[in-house]
Formats: C-alpha cells, structure tokens, sequence
C-alpha cells in the first residue's frame, strides 16, 4: 500500500490554542480517508496545512513520499493537491467558468480564452458526471451545484488528491446522496480523498479508514469496516455517546399553534408557503421533513412576523398572530433557534451577557425605564452559562471567539430560558458535532415534557426521526403528508419530500 | 447667443472640466474593485497637482520649455503612486481602517505639499508656470460640421487621454487575467487566496494604480487651469471623483459618463446665467446639482450601485 | 538711510496677512512691499502673521499686539470684526486696518484702530475709459470675486468709465462668488469673452488668475482678447502672450507706508479714516502703458482731471451708478 | 484594569509619541532644532493664559464635532459628513440669534437647539436614504457637505448679508460669550460652549452604553439582520442614530456661531473641523473621555502652530503633518498590538 501523502507529527499553535498537536495522518493512494473530530478539534486546520492556507509549526508532510514545503495553495496545486472548503470559496457574481478558471486563465493574445475554458469544463463535467452551466452566475446557481463548481475547480487544476472539508453540512439528502456516488467515481478514476464530517453515518458508507483528533491532538487510524458509528463517536468525544436519545412517550394535549391556508411570497413574488395548515400540540415535538427551499424558512419567517403574510391566519393559544410584528410574536409566547446562528441569531461583536438578554433587554428587571441595569445582565448571563453549559472564558467575552457549538448553546439558553409556549428549533445542529447534538436534543425533549410546544424543522433526516413525536413532510410550500417516525424509514421519507405518493398518507393523524 | 453658440461654449468645458474627473475615478476604481475603499483620493490630486507644477517650474527652470508640463505629467504620476503608498501600506498589511487610513491620506497630503512648498519657495504658493497644457484645434477633424467646433476645437490633448484611458481599462478590467483576479480579490479575497493569486500583492497593484492615475488627475487640472499650486488648488474635485466613481457604479465607461456628467452642471453653473431658459435660476441650484443628482442616483433612479463585496474589509488569511 | 524722529530702532510695525499671504499678487503683497520698503528707509523692525484661515485673525492680531509692537496692520476688510474685539481689549494697542471703517459699538470710529480706505471706484473708472475706448466689440465684462459693497465700488467705477467715454457699450457683469477659484474665474472669462466680450476687468484676487489663463489661451488661438489686472502691475501675469492691457493699481503699499511713518513720527491717525484715491495716488492705472494706446491715456489724464476737480463723482454702487448714467 | 484595556489605552498613546516623533525628524530634516520648534509649539499655548484660553475654545467644537463621528462609528456608521452638519447648524443658530428677540432664558436654549436640529436634519437625509435605499452613508454625507457649503452661502448672501461678507451679529440674548472667562484668559475667545461640549460627552456615554436605545443602535450597527430577529426597529434606528449624530455635530456649529464668532461669515471653503472630528474620534477610540483628550491635544497643536512659525520659523503646517501621522499610526494599530502583545508575553 502506498502512501501518496504523508503528514508527520504535524503541529500548529494559533494565539491562545494549539489547533493542531503531533497529528499523523496517512492517505493512501485510491482510497476515501475520513477525518473525525468535534467542532474546533483543527480538521479544518490540518487540511489548510496540507493545503498551504496556513504553515505548520513543526512536522513533516510528504506527498508521493517526497518530502515538501507546501509555502501556498500554488504549491499545493503543483503537486496536485485541491481542497473544497467547509465554506465555500466561489465568487458570488462570477460566472461558473470565471470561478473555475480564476488564477490558471486560458489566454489568447493577452485576453481571456473564456470559450476554451467552457469547453474543458463541459469535458471534465461529462467525465465525471458533475453536471454544470459555465455560463450561469455562482448567485443564481443551487448549493449542490456551487459543490460541483468547487471540485471541478480542483479537477481543472488537475488534482489527484481531493480534501472535502464538511462537504454534506449544506446539503440535501438527495445532494449529498449524489455527491456520494461523485466521489465514489473520482476513486475509480484513480484518485485519492480526504472526507471531513461529523456524520458517521456517511464515513461507514463511502470511506474505508478513519482518523480521529479531539482537541488538536490525534487519536488514531482505523479501518472503517473494522468499526461502527458508536465506537468512532466515543474514540472522538472521549466517552460513550448514545445516539437513540431516550425519552418517554408523549403526551400531546390541546394546539398551541394553528395555521389555516398560509400562504407567503418571496421577493420575487413567488408563492413559496402555499395553502399551507398545520398544527402543533403542547407536549409534542413535530418536525418538519422536506428538501431545502420548500418553504420552510418562509414558514419559520411568517410565524415570527419576519415576513409579511399575504394570506391565511396563524394563531397561537387562540390568539392571533397573523398582523402582529416580530417583537409581539415573540413576547406572545415563541421562542426562535434561527438557522443561520451568525446572520440571525447571535451580534457576533456584542459579549455573551449582551447577547442573552438580546429579547429581553428592554424589559425589567434588565432595563428601567430605558436605563439597563447591567448587574442583573451580567447575573442572568452568568446563570446561563453555568446551567447550559456554555465555554466560554466569562460572560463578557465577545460571541464571535466562540465556536459554533458553544454558539448555538448560548442561543438555545436564551430562547429556552425564556421556556416560551412555542419552541420553533430551525437546524438546531448544523455543522455542530455528536456532544452538541446530543445536548441540544436533550434540552427540546426537555421543553416537551414540561408541556410547551416543540417545532423542529431540519434537513437531516436522522435527527428528524430521532427527536419528532410527529413528522410533517414539506413539499412546495404545502404540508403534503404527517407521519409517525416509529412507523416510517428514511425511504418513505425521502418519497415524500420528493412529492411522490405514500400509502400511509395521513395515518398518523 | 445662438444655441449652437452655447453648445461650442458647454461642450467643451464639459469635457474639459471632465477629465481630471476621469483619471481620478478610474484611479479609484482600481483600489475599489480590488477592495480598498479610497477616500485618499483627493490627497493624492493634491499631490499630482503639487508635483505637475513644482516639476514644471523645476523643468522649466532646466530649460525643457514647452515639454515642462508633459514631463511632469510623468513625474505626478510616479510620485502619486509613491505617495499612495501610505494608505496601502496602512490598510493592506497593517489593516487599518481603510476610510480612516484614506481621510489621513487626505490631512497628510494638504499638510506636506504645502508644508514643502514653504520650504522651496518660502511662500504659501508656488510661482506660475510659464507653459501650461493648453488648448489646440485638432487639424482637420475639427473642420468636421457641428461636432468639429464640438469635440475638436479648443480642446485639451489630455481630454482625449483621458478619455483612452477610460476605454482601455475598461478592456483590462473585464477581459484580461489581471482583470479578472482584481476583481476577485475585491469580490472574495480568500477564495481568490485559496486559487493561489496574492491577494495582498493584488490589492498593492490596485491602490498604486490609483496613486498613479489620482496623481495624473490633479497634475492635469493643475496644469490646464490652475497653472501654480496652493492648498486650495485642489478643492473638492477628489471627492467629485469618487463620487463619479459610485455613480458610476465601479464600471469604467459608466464612470467616464458620471464623468462627464458632473462636468457638464459644473460648466451649466457657470454658463448658465446666458443660457435662456436656466438665465433666472438662482446659481446655487447648479453649484449643487452634481452632489444631489448624485445622491439621488444613489437612491435608485438609475439602478442600484454595487460595491465589491470585500470592499473596506482588510484581509486575513484564514478568516471568513 | 536713517530715519529721523523717534529712535528708528526700537520702533516695529507688523502686519497680519489674510488667508492670502504675502504672495498673492495682491494686496497683502502690496502691503507687504510697502513695510519692507519702510524697514528699508528706517531700518526698522517689522514682519508679518500669515493667517491659515478666519479663526486665526484674532489670534493673529492678538499675538501681535501682546508682542508689544508700535503698530500693528490688519490686511484686508474680512478682519473688520476682529481688529474691532482685539482694539476694545488692548486699549493701548495701536492699529491700523485696509479697506475697512471699524466703528465702536458706540457707532463712533475707535481712537486705537486707524481706518485705511481706497477710492477704487475712482481707479476702476480710468481702466473703465481704456476699456470703453479700445473695444472693438463693443461689449466689455467684469469679473468680480464675491458681490458685496467692496467690490460693487470697482464694477460701479469701471462701469461709469466705460459709459462715460462710450454710452452705447455693452457690459457684461458676473460674480464668481469666491476670491479663491482660478478654475470658475477661468470658466467665466470663457463664457464672457464668448459673449462678444473683448475686454475683461476684474476684480476676484486669486479668482482673477483664471481670467488670464483663459485669455492666455484665446491669445495663442489668434483672438485679440485683454484683460484688465486690479490691485497691483499684473503685467507679468499676462505674459508672454502678452494679454494684459493695463491694471487698476491700488497702491496698499502707499498706505502702509504713510501711515508706518506717520506713526513713527507720532502722529498715528487713530480714530480717523485715511482715505486714499486719485489726488493720494492711492490709486491709478499701472505703470506699464505698452498695450494702451496714445488716445486712451490722454483721455485717462482729462478724466483724471475732472474727478479731481469734482466736475465728475464716480459712483461707487448700483444706485449712483443709476443716477451717473441719468445725467450723462 | 484588564489587558486588552491596557492595550486600548497605550496604543493611542504610542501613535501620539510616535507622530511627535516623526514631526521631530522632519524639522531636523529642514534644518530645524526640534525641540526648539516644540518649545515655541508648547509656549505657543501654556505660555500666556489667553492662547490657553485659545486652546480650550478651540477644543469646544472639536469636541462635539468628534463626538458626532465617535457617536455614528459605534452605531455601524461613518458620518464624514459632520463638517456640513456643522456648517449649517452654525447658520441656523445664528439666524435664530439674530433673527428672534426673546430673554435669554428662551433665546439661548432656542439658538442651540435651531443648530442641533438643523445638523440633525442634515444627519437625517444620509440615514433615510441607508435605510430606505440601502445608500452607503460615506457617499452621501461627503455630498452633503458640498451642498451645505453652497446653500449656506446662498442663504448667507441672499437673506443675511452685511458689509464685511457676513451676518449681522447675534443679539446678546443669543451669546455664549463670557466676559468672565474672557477676563480669566485675558481676553480669549473662551465661551460657556466649553462646559456645553464637557456636558455632551457625559450625554454620549450614558446614551450609548447605559440606555436600551444605546444598545438597540449598537446592535443595528453591528447586525441588522439579529436586531430585526429580535423585533427592533432596524430602519428607525439607522435614521436616528445618524440624526442624533447630526445634532452633535449641529451643536458643534452653534457653538462657533454663539460663541467664537457671534456671527457666520460666507465661507470660502470648509472649516475643516468636522473633518478633524474623524481624527478626533479616532485618536480617543470613539469613547468619550478619549475624544476630550483628543480634543485637547489637536486644540493645543493648532493653536499653538503660529508660534512656531512667528518663533522658531517652522511652517505651521507641520502640525497638520503630525496629526496626519498619528491618524495613520492610530488606524494602523494592528502593528502597534502586535509588538504590546509581543512585549506582554515575554513580560511574564
Ligand atoms: N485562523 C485561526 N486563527 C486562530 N485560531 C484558529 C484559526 N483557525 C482555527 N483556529 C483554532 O484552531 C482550532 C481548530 O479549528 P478548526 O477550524 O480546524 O476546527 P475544526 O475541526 O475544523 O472545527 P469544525 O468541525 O467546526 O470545522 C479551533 O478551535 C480554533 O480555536
Ligand atoms: N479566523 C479565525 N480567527 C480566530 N479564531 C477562529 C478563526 N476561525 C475559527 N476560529 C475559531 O475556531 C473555533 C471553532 O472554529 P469553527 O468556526 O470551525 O467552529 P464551527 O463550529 O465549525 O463554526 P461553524 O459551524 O460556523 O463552522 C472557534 O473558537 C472559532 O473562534
Ligand atoms: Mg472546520
Ligand atoms: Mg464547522
């Protein structure tokens, strides 16, 4: 077996922390290799090392065992090495092709050869089946395909070896389903990759070893069929994980949230939430199934009077909240896990304590007549902190130095603190790792059972069947069919949010 | 006057008034569209102006004559780029607030040209040039009927570069590789990072380049109009730049027309009082049309004005 | 040379400079001149302020007075306000002012504040009659740099003396609005000399530059253009094309001068207004006469006569421009 | 005091130093003794008690004018627009003073007020046009500006006008003058706008940090996007946040206007203290107590430049070369943290 990369004892220190301690890890030619670890455990790190983003502090990398000095991404394409970055890095209004071509331009006469380059790409695209325009604009484009742009990116440079840093966090099933196959067909081409992610379930299926670092220092390299999901959790967390969180039955009692005939528009006057109903029972958790883009952030956007309604009611306890603006929504009872912690849920450059009281502020005890009363803040904060377990150096350190764990903790603390009659949990988990997971699960089943109303909605159909005492499928805008988890599959699922038929349509109603 | 009278009287103190405009604002989009905002931009026409007419007396005084001012349209160019260097320097590789680094720009400028002057000529302004840039009838194109007395009579050669200019980086921008990783490091530095361009060294290019053109801009005005330097020799005709180039919204052709636009209610606010129909309106409402016709075409009524998305964010690897 | 009267020594005038400074080709260069000229004869000491903008005056002023000097000039009406607060502090102090009267709130003039004024409106008049006598258009204009009562006094005079020596010439009258903006003062001679104009008169400071440039520039193009300087000789400005016809001087120099010595011999004309027009030679036309020809200077010399002989009152604003025009 | 406090606190302090110290270079460079230019700078203001007065009257807008800047910065916004603000609440305190007749009870508070209000408005326009039309308020407050030069003139010349290109004085029941503090400098220009400008930072603090307004501003400034999550008022905020700068900076004006001046003249250009502002509220980290130290420092070098040109025959303008550079050096403390940070580690 031999290696094509080569990363010795690598180490890395950033102000503060080592990102990276002593880590070993060994690609070997043709293979799919997982990288595993928490949130901050420095997978990003590492393959931005490998990738020349950042230097390494000590170690040795070595590519076709050769040792090399990888000083930047140049570097690292010469020697045939691509990353898809964790956020991806494609210019908005560029052009596919513009993104795919940028920095290696094909020229004649000193001007860009753009058709020479269109060309190429639609040869690599055919051969590897990763269907994509040239002349579309990265803006206009789905997240699936940006993915697609991202590795042709890497193709066109002719990279062998291929670093995915969390490529499924933004997909749908179906994406990652395909991108699955993608890479999959990029093994068989000969070349070799490197997964991060923090879904086992994808690493038992595509890859066939696995390295583990927790908290910058490297845990070891095992052979996936050799393993299961709960042994990788526990090499990563450091202790026993249970996926299957335990709870006992529901006991649904009278709709805390009604909606009739919801209809809502998106900018560009396209009916995205269309004759939409649906209720929510105190005491239960439903969830909301569906591929991304079928209303379901308009649906969140309505129900908190983020956006405006043009037709239908919603009510909540009887009271309704079809006209109210979203700081009555929320004092009438409902509590908001924004999907998108950094845009909505949290002022990165406010401190912790500033961003608890965020709903709060203008209430008392927090604030007299206008005046905040920061001791009480500051109290509170502390409070929360403790209680939700959220690590942070104290409450005034800035939101942004945290890691997206702790995050969505602290913003889970300030909406559940509240314990509002309505809890609506939008993606509560993306990009988070098993210990967060399982934590945050733990607080909505928590809110359950002291009887408030729980609505998840999530792209991840695990957590999906997990967490919902009821499941609510989402298809262009309407809800197309309730289901109970314990008597579906992911398979029916899938049908459904696809908008294909089901037996048991309704049943569980 | 006949309204062709007054036609050969605006046009040409459009285009006249228009140039050192263009320069300007195409020196500015280089800097913006790789990133660095560039409120600087009227300290480095002050120092072009100061270097067009300091060299020009320096020349002179060597006994070049009448080649004075174009040398030293060479020479503003160059010490403009140099002089751009302290913004770069602050707001690329020391990450400085970029709008603060350039209002600094724009203290240090006014406060060193004079300051030196002082110092050269012991006095708070600098002397006349005896040979400025001045005005020509292009042979033959200006026979041409009515555009000839337009566009080709007493007209200013640096007009016409000014012009070129515009249309030549209009091609850079759009159709070279250069142009291309310009943009991208103004759109999306770490991606451009991550497809190996420099992106700092990119962003030294831009700002530079509009030293460089900034500095050809005030050295023109200085030498069509002005003809010696002082502090207010450059009065605002920066900001005017960089407002032509917003309205324009960072396209070259589109910043030549604000360009020229704004050249057009100057020479209106002066010309007016003998054009018939503006005779009895009061002068104040064209001293101040270029900045509210600005404003308002920022508010929408000719589409909204993009900036580059990484625009004023100084860059950090790694970050995102 | 030595000076006599009080011990020259230990006698010194200084002067504060408007914004312009003592290089402005104007008066505060003028005046300049005329106290170094004085230092020159008496050997005494003198020097100047140069004021970054209005906020400095007072100080300017001020720290000059506090520095103990015999007299102390203030250049220029803008610092009216300024010499007035400066004189009611430093009772002691003596003043002296240009081209303004500083009255006490009392309404009554101040005795430590001497009010040095210009008959410009006289001197406008004679450059008015070369330009009334030399167009061939017909059409002359003036340029002035911001509209208020002192400049009025130039564009009533210079008007008068168009009109008195060719009633039926048009004149083209527009206001820059600023004495600093070579650009606009260049732009406008533009638009005047399009207008027919072949003659042009300012009176605009720095804005005036923009005057010459733009005839400057219809020279070389073949047009037979003049402009017409104001407060000192600005035939070098009009060079090499050659394009300045003549200047309305206004001799500041004189003034300082006179008054510094007067001064010194302890006679300061505190609490007065010293006029100066015609009959001081406090104004005049140029001494450089190569672009005026014969038949204008003669009729400058009768006309120079009549004023100082009263026959003629120059009017120095719209309403006695108004009535000058009636009883031509 | 924690360390990233010391670090705020020593890096403008090092720009300062370090400005000083490039000035230093550049008078030896023209062949001057320093610290004979610094004498004549330092006796230029300490040395008499009326150009002390000087200083402290031109710090009173300086003041103000950085803390309409500090104000908008740390509500997301750049207000380069302070120096038309200004320009046009000196006017319409002025107008008020001369215009209205009224005891001074009433004229006074009133005259202050026309000039908050009118920079306010002034204020208003960028902030409407950023929350309506997205519009970067750089651009449009830089406009701005142009357009309060020239209406102001117009105003000026067309409805105010007396002989000396000016307005008529105020009425004394309009003045800010003070015979007494002018008396204890001997004669400055030193008015109660001072204890005004004094009482302005207090107000900016408390508003900014202590009130739910202060917070909602900041948050707006910071995050629209959270701020609307959290049911504030997204676009009220970003107009009021630049209307209550405007007012500072209109305050600012009126302080020229009722004090230093008693009057407006026409303006030939800019006064340039609003643009000092920026230097200002950056040189005292946008806080209130930094902006008054700010104030002071820039007041002492401007006041003090005509000494070291009538004393030591330096150019004034080597005052506005250092403030340039400390701007510089402040913007740049990047590099400045980087070598504090550096000297703390190895301190322990
Ligand atoms: N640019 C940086 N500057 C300073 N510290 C950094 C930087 N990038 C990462 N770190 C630190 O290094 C650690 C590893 O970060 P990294 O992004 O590699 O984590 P990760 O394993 O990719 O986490 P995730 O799974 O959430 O992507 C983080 O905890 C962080 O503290
Ligand atoms: N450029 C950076 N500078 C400083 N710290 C950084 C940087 N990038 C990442 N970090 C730190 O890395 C740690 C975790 O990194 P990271 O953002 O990957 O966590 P995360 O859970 O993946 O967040 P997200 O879900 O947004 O990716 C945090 O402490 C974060 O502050
Ligand atoms: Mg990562
Ligand atoms: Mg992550």
């Amino acid at each position: 077996m031999n290696n094509v990369i080569e990363m010795n004892n690598i180490r890395k220190e950033f102000p503060g922390i080592v990102a990276n301690d002593n880590i070993t890890i060994q690609l070997r030619q043709g293979e799919i290799h997982a990288l595993l670890g928490e949130n901050g455990a420095g997978k990003s790190t590492l393959m931005n090392i490998l990738f020349g983003l950042y230097q390494p502090d000590k170690g040795e990398i070595k590519v076709r065992g050769e040792k090399v000095n990888i000083t930047d991404p140049n570097v690292a394409n010469r020697l045939g090495i691509g990353m898809v970055h964790q956020h991806f890095m494609l210019v908005e209004n560029f052009t596919v092709a513009e993104n795919i071509i940028l920095g290696s331009e094909p020229t004649k006469a000193g001007r860009i050869d753009i058709r020479k380059a269109e060309k190429e790409i639609r040869e690599l695209s055919e051969k590897y089946g990763l269907s994509v325009d040239p002349k579309a604009k990265i803006e206009d484009i789905s997240v699936g395909m940006q993915q697609r742009v991202e590795i042709i990116k890497t193709l066109y440079r002719g990279a062998e070896i291929l670093i995915f840093d969390e490529p499924t966090a933004a997909l749908t099933p179906q994406e990652i389903h395909e991108l699955i196959q993608i890479m999959k067909a990029l093994v068989k081409e000969g070349k070799s990759i490197i997964l991060i992610t923090h879904k086992l379930k994808e690493i038992m299926s595509v890859c066939d070893r696995c390295t583990v670092i927790r908290r910058g220092v490297g845990i070891g390299t095992v052979e996936v069929k050799e393993t299961n999901p709960d042994a990788l959790a526990a090499m990563m967390v450091g202790r026993e994980v249970n996926f299957k969180v335990d709870r006992k039955k529901a006991e649904p009692k009278h709709n805390v949230l009604e909606i009739n005939d919801l209809v809502v528009q998106d900018v560009r006057k396209v009916s995205v939430v269309n004759g939409l109903n649906l209720e929510v029972k105190s005491g239960e958790i439903l969830g909301i199934a569906g591929v991304d883009g079928n209303g379901q952030t308009e649906l969140i956007e309505a129900i908190t009077g983020l956006r405006k309604i043009n037709n239908g009611t919603i009510t909540l306890n009887g009271k309704d909240l079809t006209k109210l603006k979203t700081r009555k929504v929320t004092e009438a009872g409902i509590g908001h896990i924004p999907q998108d912690r950094h845009k909505h849920g949290l002022v990165l450059d406010f401190s912790i304590a500033e961003n608890i009281v965020l709903q709060t502020y203008y209430q008392e005890p927090y604030s007299k007549n206008k005046v905040i009363n920061f001791p009480v803040v500051f109290e509170k904060s502390r409070k929360l902190i403790e209680e939700y377990d959220v690590r942070t150096p104290s409450e005034h350190t800035l939101a942004r130095a945290l890691s997206g764990g702790n995050q969505q903790k602290a913003i889970i603390a300030r909406e559940v603190d509240r314990s509002p009659e309505l809890l609506i949990a939008a993606q509560p988990t993306r990009g988070l790792d098993v210990g967060a997971i399982e934590f945050i699960h733990r607080k909505l089943i928590e809110e359950r059972d002291k009887g408030r109303a729980v609505l998840l909605v999530s792209l991840e159909l695990d957590e999906v069947l997990n967490v919902s005492d009821r499941i609510a499928v989402i298809y262009e805008g309407k809800i197309v069919a309730i289901v109970d988890p314990k008597e579906t599959d992911e398979k029916e699922l899938g049908l459904l949010m696809a908008g294909g038929e089901s037996k048991r349509v309704g049943e569980a109603k | 006057m006949s309204f062709m009278d007054i036609l050969a009287l605006v046009v040409p103190a459009t285009i006249f008034l228009a140039a050192p405009l263009i320069f300007t604002a195409i020196g500015g989009l280089f800097s913006e569209r790789s990133g660095v905002v560039n409120i600087g931009l009227e300290g480095l026409m002050v120092v072009g102006a100061f270097t067009g007419i300091v060299a020009t007396l320096y020349f002179e005084g060597l006994g070049f004559g009448a080649w004075s001012p174009w040398l030293s349209l060479v020479a503003a160019v160059i010490v403009g780029a140099v002089f751009s260097l302290f913004h770069a320097v602050a707001s690329i590789t020391f990450k400085a607030d970029q709008i603060v680094s350039g209002v600094a720009l724009n203290f240090l400028a006014v406060g060193l040209t004079v300051f030196l002057v002082r110092n050269i000529y012991g006095k708070g302004q600098t002397d006349y040039v005896t040979h400025r840039i001045s005005r020509e009838n292009i042979p033959l194109l200006q026979e041409i009927p009515f555009i000839g007395p337009l566009l080709f009579q007493r007209v200013y050669f640096t007009s016409f570069i000014a012009i070129a200019a515009a249309i030549i980086v209009w091609y850079i921008i759009f159709y070279t590789p250069f142009g291309l990783r310009l943009r991208s490091v103004g759109e999306h530095p770490t991606a451009a990072d991550t497809m190996g361009i420099a992106v700092n060294r990119m962003r030294y290019i831009g700002v530079l380049l509009s030293g460089a053109f900034a500095g050809m801009g005030g050295a023109v005005f200085a030498l069509t109009t002005a003809g010696n330097f002082a502090g207010n020799t450059i009065a605002g005709q920066g900001f005017m730049a960089l407002a032509a180039l917003i309205f324009g919204k960072w396209h070259p052709l589109g910043v030549m027309g604000a360009a020229l636009f704004f050249g057009l209610a100057q020479s209106l606010s002066i010309t007016g009082q003998t054009i018939p129909f503006l005779q009895n309106v009061p002068q104040v409402y064209l001293l101040i049309a270029p900045y509210v016709l600005t404003i308002l075409a920022l508010t929408g009524f000719v589409g909204k004005a993009e900036a580059p998305r990484a625009i004023g964010k100084p860059y950090e690897k790694g970050s995102r | 040379a030595c000076g006599q009267g009080a011990e020259p020594a230990d006698f010194s005038v200084k002067m504060v400079t408007d914004v312009g400074g003592v290089d402005d080709k104007s008066f505060n260069e003028s005046a300049w001149e005329g106290l170094q000229k004085f230092e020159s004869e008496f050997g005494v000491e003198v020097g100047y302020l140069q004021s970054g903008d209005a906020a400095d005056y007072q100080p300017n002023l001020n720290r000059l007075v506090r520095e103990g000097n015999d007299l102390v000039f203030a250049i220029g009406f803008l610092m009216g306000d300024d010499v007035k607060a400066v004189a009611e502090q430093q009772q002691d102090a003596r003043l002296a002012i240009v081209d303004m009267v500083v009255e006490g709130d009392d309404g009554n003039l101040m005795e430590n504040v001497a009010n040095i004024t210009f008959k410009e409106h006289e001197g406008s008049f004679l450059v008015g009659v070369i330009a009334g006598l030399q167009t061939k258009t017909n059409k002359v204009g003036f340029l002035g740099g911001v509209d208020g009562f002192l400049i009025k006094k130039f564009e009533s005079g210079f008007k008068a003396g168009v009109k008195a020596v060719n009633p039926d010439a048009e004149i083209i009258v527009q206001y820059a609005e600023s004495f600093n903006d070579a650009s606009r003062g260049q732009a406008i001679a533009d638009t005047i000399y399009a207008q027919g104009a072949d003659i042009i008169y300012h009176a605009a400071g720095g804005t005036g530059n923009g005057l010459f440039t733009e005839a400057k520039e219809r020279k070389r193009a073949g047009e037979d253009v003049w402009a017409i300087g104001v407060d000192k000789d600005q035939h070098d400005e009009g060079l090499p094309e050659n394009v300045t016809l003549t200047s309305m001087v206004k001799r500041v120099d004189q003034a300082v001068y006179f008054v510094s010595e007067r001064t010194m011999n302890g006679e300061y004309p505190g609490g007065q207004i010293v006029e100066f027009g015609l009959e001081e030679e406090g104004v005049g036309i140029a001494p450089t006469t190569e672009n005026v020809d014969e038949e204008s200077l003669q009729a400058v010399e009768e006309w120079k006569q009549k004023i100082l002989d009263g026959e003629v009152d120059v009017p120095m604003n719209t309403e006695e421009y108004e009535d000058f025009i009636e009883n031509l | 005091m924690n360390r990233g406090k010391i670090t705020s606190f020593l890096v403008p302090l090092i720009s300062v130093l370090l400005g000083v110290l490039v000035g230093a270079i550049i008078m030896l460079f023209i062949g001057q003794n320093p610290f004979i230019g610094y004498w004549a700078l330092l006796d230029g203001v300490f040395g008499d008690i009326y150009y002390f007065g000087e200083m402290l009257r031109m710090m009173t807008p300086l003041i103000l004018a950085g803390l309409a800047v500090a104000f908008a910065f740390r509500t997301g916004l750049f207000n380069i627009g302070v120096e038309g603000q200004l320009i046009v609440g000196w006017l319409a305190s002025v107008s008020v003073g001369i215009l209205v007749d009224a005891p001074m009870i009433i004229h006074l508070p009133l005259a202050i007020g026309a000039g908050a209000l009118a920079g306010a408005i002034w204020g208003l326009v960028p902030g409407f046009l950023k929350a309506r039309f997205y519009v970067h308020e750089v651009i449009v407050t830089i406009m701005m500006n142009y357009v309060a030069l020239f209406v102001s003139n117009y105003i000026i010349r067309t409805y105010l006008l007396v002989p000396g290109e000016r307005t008529d004085r105020i009425h004394a029941t309009a003045s800010l003058a003070s015979p007494f503090l002018q008396s204890l400098t001997d004669f400055s220009r030193l008015h109660y706008g001072f204890f005004i400008a004094i009482f302005a930072c207090l107000v900016l603090w408390f508003l900014l940090w202590k009130t739910t307004l202060g917070y909602e501003l900041r948050a707006v400034g910071y995050n629209k996007h959270a701020s609307h999550y959290a049911g504030m008022n997204v676009n009220g905020n970003i107009i009021l946040a630049m209307v209550i700068s405007g007012g500072f900076a209109g305050v600012a004006g009126a302080m020229e206007g009722l004090g230093t001046y008693g009057y407006m003249s026409i303006l030939a250009g800019f006064t340039g203290v609003g643009f000092d502002g920026i230097a200002v509220a950056l040189l005292g980290a946008n806080t209130s107590i930094g902006v008054l130290l700010a104030a002071a420092l820039f007041g002492s070098l401007k006041v003090g430049a005509p000494n070291m040109q009538s004393q030591a025959g330096i150019p004034p303008e080597l005052v506005d070369i250092v403030i340039a550079l400390i701007i510089f050096f402040v913007a740049s403390s990047y590099l400045i943290r980087l070598v504090i940070n550096r000297l703390q580690k190895e301190g322990k």
